[in-house]
């Protein structure tokens, strides 16, 4: 299994190969085993070198990040092969771009009509949670779309609400 | 002995209050909103009852309501937590009309405390130090010789004021006319009143409070202090006992003084005296509040007490069981109280469903929560999920243990402020007890260090991410929590390092 | 100070130590057998290095493999835990020559203390007190005075012995002759050695011990003693701090014999003087083990210190921090060992998958654990699962405490003796510490009192069974965690209490 | 839905209807609402008439064990609509029994053979867990018609080690 990870500005080809009961990992043109155990739900022990790991994963609103230790990255895993998260990848491009809910909330109002202009940054969507309001901006200059979430309803996180083309 | 209490109140603190109960030999009954069935003080308690809509309004503040399900239920008392009814004078005269115990002080001095003018009033005359002002609204011809008395630098501050609007620092005399008329126009088209009063700025100071305990027989007693300068828009986020700044001598002139706050306002049960306390270990009276804090814990852990305990002994009239000599703290403890929301995004509130909860356990870690993996934390409340706590001998081992705690707290699902925590007891001038209010302010401003990427924790990270990406795939959807107890060829990762041991024979 | 320590053990110690190292900036190598690799105190260390077979001779107890591990990491010093190596003299050295420090005694008092008889005649010279008895093999010519001497009743030993084999109770002179001869031909039969001699009975002991702890400059303290009466087959269940039996008086003679049993054995590090006390208040020494004992927290809990912490700066040659009057002991503290075994088949073990682990939390609880939800306890070790542990302000309410922590904990999966610790915290003499070392033999010789059904907790129990049924079938055997999480409509049970509320109203 | 379920000596007919959001409960006669949420796996929030349980069920080796507070059943839960619960009752009736493992061990001796007759009580397989032994006895007079696990073996807790008949 061959897995494109960016953490940060970087870029790693992570290459997992099953060697017995373990694995040996390629990247960045080394090669070493690794002890793997899964410990709980998202939590894995990994022996590197008699270095143990506790990693954790944890995907919020699609997002992956990788708890090791007490640092923390966010993670973007493409399989190469895989036709869905190439597709994925290219929509994070240009061309028309969604406008998610970072958390659950309630769209208490809608700033934006579809067929409007719209600057990059300008204000598109207000939604409150816990009696804080979070106005979410446009990522491109561009025209609106579509709108996908009333005022007054609840979303969830990851949800699109605005669609900016 | 009260039998039963309700408790006006949910999360972590409703939680508390339930366990002290359960502890004690009380039933319990709890309430809950619409979206708080699945909550944890719902499952603790002996009886639960529905009181309203989710927003606080229809429900936990909903005084009418809580009052005819503790009557309805025979509670013979009611504890309301911090927050909510707990400082709300009509409340604890309605349920005293009831006939219901409100555990917390007398309303006279819940709205005495309430009233910042009387409150100020009461204190002075009680010989309680303020921060030296003016205390009244001046003219511009009186500032100057006003100011002059008490010494630059000063702050010009609106009466009617609030949130920062019609305040202005002034450092020198040649300044103050300026500022003066700038913050009096200001105070005008903010709150339509002009009024200003002048006020020694206090650079720096730390944010100390007293915690005193008093029952109904008059006996009081204070059980030293708590750190509380680590906040962000007056939410304080880490707290400790006892602290560095203050000395024996000093905690004992500050536990009087507060014991002298109490006595005027003819105050019973759990409260605290909070004081700004400048360098040259100065304190002034800010506030007191009339209510169990956030913070307790740390008290509990370095006096050796249980507040809330004392609490309902104190509310079923019991006499305090210990006078101030009897009081031994000992050691160090800290709090941290860990939120749902994102300091990343301005700390955006972060509700949703905990997927995931690896809590911290062992030598001197107390947890007191409010939540359990897999519950949705609901959107309509303060976010606080939990408050982390260590107790050790001294400062130096308690931020050790509490890092060590970190470690082993994990929340998934939503965000917290568990990274901005660790950064803050990472940071030299929290380490060397060098705080005071602006400390959380300057370190948010200031970019986090950028971390040496010690021992290739990056690739560490990329090769879990591939891996667990791998384990998804390979488990494919199914659910494949406890690799660990899988019979060997079942799971994707193997329990033996055979690998590892020949490796390195 | 020591900068790297492999903990040669497993299970909840070995997590304590790692914990200790993390919080003092000591790197931790752990170490495990075959069926270990996801066990906590793997995930937990920095490293960790596979040492062998499941059975502990091939691993915990490889005294070769593991100085190779040692000696191949770059580990400073070695932590042994209770159990496995940890009373090993041979490993003490071992370790020594191997140039890698032993956080322990010298192996020159482990020796002694580990031969009863050297023990002894060491002890006696030093003044310690021992039950009244021969000491020696007697005749049966002599028995009488000797007997006499010593007042009845007595004990007729085999010097020999272990296990009960060739010992007689004598209540009086007339029994003694047939009871001698009876013993020695057990004895010869037994042991091959015909050889008795005569000991006071000491009728319904306490167990008590005293924790000391020296540095390796000849400073000595103790921290207060321990009641371990509760106890089936020598093997502790419940221990806590302080004992009812031990006044002020008492606590500082026993600490000044204990403190000279170690002085006199040139102990260094943790230790443990085991006495017997009787109902007059006399104690007698029984033997010393000279390691951290599984029950050390509750001595941390009313000390306020930290044993392991202490441990490694005495190791790393560090000098005593306090002295005995600097000792605080203050409020009470117990401990439970949660054992995976089934009281109700003859504590057979039960190993097997953790399906569910619900932790106590909140004030005064402290958990040393080492398991988690979904790890299966292997077949192979001691079934200690977890020590919960409370700290109150007195005994009473610690019981109180521990009995809420019982509510909250919660086993699934495997068989635990959670229920039997429950009955102890619920008996009266328990309660009103009328404990002696045969108290639990007692409780479970006798039928457990029949609960009455209160408020008909059978009748939820049944309607709860046919709900989890329904439940399964409703969801059909799809994972249903977080029902609570669940969007209204997709769950069997809803999440707001429409109906309950509707009937009130 | 109709559950029978046997706490102790007793038997109880449970009927649970779905009303609204919630279930009315009819048992012995009486019936009342219940309003129930889960906690997590498990785990339930029972509301009954202002009264608060969280119950627990757990089971082992196909025994349930149900926790209310700090009181604990063990339940026998029949569908009687369910034929696999009607056999599974015969079952337990008398005819051939199986001596199944209580725990998870290792076999260390087989006392019997196939044919051998043995008397209710005679232990007929030792098995062994964190250095204890544990004897399993005969429920009842018989024959031994079947050994499953061989000496030397691990065994899982319910699996069936002999039949006798």
């Amino acid at each position: 299994m061959i897995y494109e990870v960016t953490i940060g500005e970087k870029t790693r080809l992570v290459e997992l190969v099953r060697l017995g009961p373990n694995w040996l990992c390629k990247i960045d043109g080394r090669s070493f085993a690794l002890d793997v155990t899964s410990i709980q739900t998202n939590v894995l022990s990994l022996l590197v070198d008699g270095k143990s790991h506790e990693v954790k994963q944890d995907i919020i609103a699609g997002e992956t990040t990788i708890v090791v230790g007490h640092q923390q990255f966010s993670a973007i895993v493409r399989d190469p092969r895989s036709f869905r998260s190439r597709r994925r990848s290219e929509a994070s491009g240009s061309g028309p771009r969604k406008i998610t809910a970072p958390m659950p909330g309630k769209v208490v109002r809608v700033l934006v009509k579809i067929g409007e202009s719209v600057d990059a940054g300008q204000g598109v969507v207000i939604i409150e949670a816990m009696k804080m309001q979070n106005e979410l901006k446009s990522p491109k200059k561009g025209v609106v779309k579509k709108l996908h979430a009333p005022e007054g309803v609840l979303v969830e996180a990851g949800q699109t609400l605005v669609e900016i083309e | 002995m009260i039998k039963k209490i309700l408790i006006a109140n949910r999360g972590e603190i409703a939680v508390r209050v339930i366990r002290a109960c359960r502890e004690m030999g009380i039933a319990s009954a709890a309430v809950f909103s619409a979206v708080d069935r699945a909550a944890l003080h719902v499952s603790q308690a002996d009886e639960a009852y529905s009181i309203g809509a989710a927003t606080a309004a229809e429900s936990y503040l909903n005084i009418a309501r809580i009052l005819e399900v503790a009557k309805r239920c025979g509670a013979d008392a009611i504890h309301p937590g911090y927050g909510f009814l707990s400082e709300n004078a009509k409340f604890a005269r309605a349920c005293a009309e009831a006939g219901i115990k409100f555990i917390g002080p007398p309303p006279s001095a819940m709205e005495l405390m309430g009233s910042k003018t009387r409150a100020r009033q009461a204190m002075q005359s009680a010989g309680v130090p303020f921060v030296p002002g003016s205390a009244r609204g001046l003219s511009l011809a009186e500032a100057p010789s006003v100011a002059a008395q008490i010494g630059f630098p000063v702050m010009v501050k609106a009466a009617a004021g609030g949130g920062g609007k019609g305040m202005r620092l002034v450092r020198t005399p040649e300044e103050l006319k300026a500022a003066f008329e700038t913050a009096q126009s200001e105070a005008q088209r903010a709150f339509n009143d002009g009024e200003v009063y002048i006020e020694k700025l206090i650079e720096d100071p730390r944010h100390i409070e007293i915690q005193i305990l008093g029952d109904e027989h008059g006996n009081l007693v204070y059980l030293g202090e708590r750190e509380c300068s680590v906040q962000r828009r007056h939410q304080k986020v880490i707290e400790e006992a006892p602290s560095v700044a203050v000395d024996d001598d000093l905690r004992s002139r500050m536990g009087q003084v507060a014991v002298q706050v109490a006595k005027a306002a003819g105050y019973a049960n759990a409260g605290t005296v909070e004081f700004l306390v400048d360098k040259a270990s100065n304190f002034y009276f800010l506030e007191m509040n009339t209510r169990l804090q956030v913070e307790h814990p740390v008290t509990e852990l370095v006096a050796g007490l249980d507040l809330v305990h004392l609490q309902i002994r104190i509310a079923s009239g019991e006499k305090l069981p210990f006078r101030q000599e009897d009081i031994i703290l000992r050691g160090h403890a800290m709090e941290c109280r860990i939120y749902a929301e994102d300091p990343d995004n301005n700390f955006f509130p972060s509700p949703g469903k905990i997927t995931q909860l690896l809590r911290a356990s062992g030598p001197g870690i107390r947890e007191d929560s409010g939540v359990y993996e897999g519950w949705r934390v609901p959107l309509e409340y303060d976010p606080l999920l939990s408050k982390l706590i260590v107790y050790a001998s001294d400062r130096a081992s308690a931020i050790a243990r509490m890092r060590r705690a970190l470690d082993e707290y994990f929340v998934g699902g939503i965000k917290t402020n568990l990274l901005l925590i660790r950064r803050i007891f990472e940071h030299p001038d929290f380490v060397a007890g060098r705080i005071n209010t602006g400390f959380l302010d300057r370190l948010l401003a200031s970019r986090p260090e950028p971390k040496a990427d010690e021992n290739g924790l990056a690739e560490i990270a990329a090769i879990s991410a591939a891996l667990f990406a791998a384990n998804s795939a390979t488990s494919n959807g199914r659910n494949s929590q406890s690799g660990s107890g899988e019979k060997p060829g079942s799971s994707p990762w193997k329990q033996v390092a055979r690998v590892e041991g020949l490796r390195n024979e």
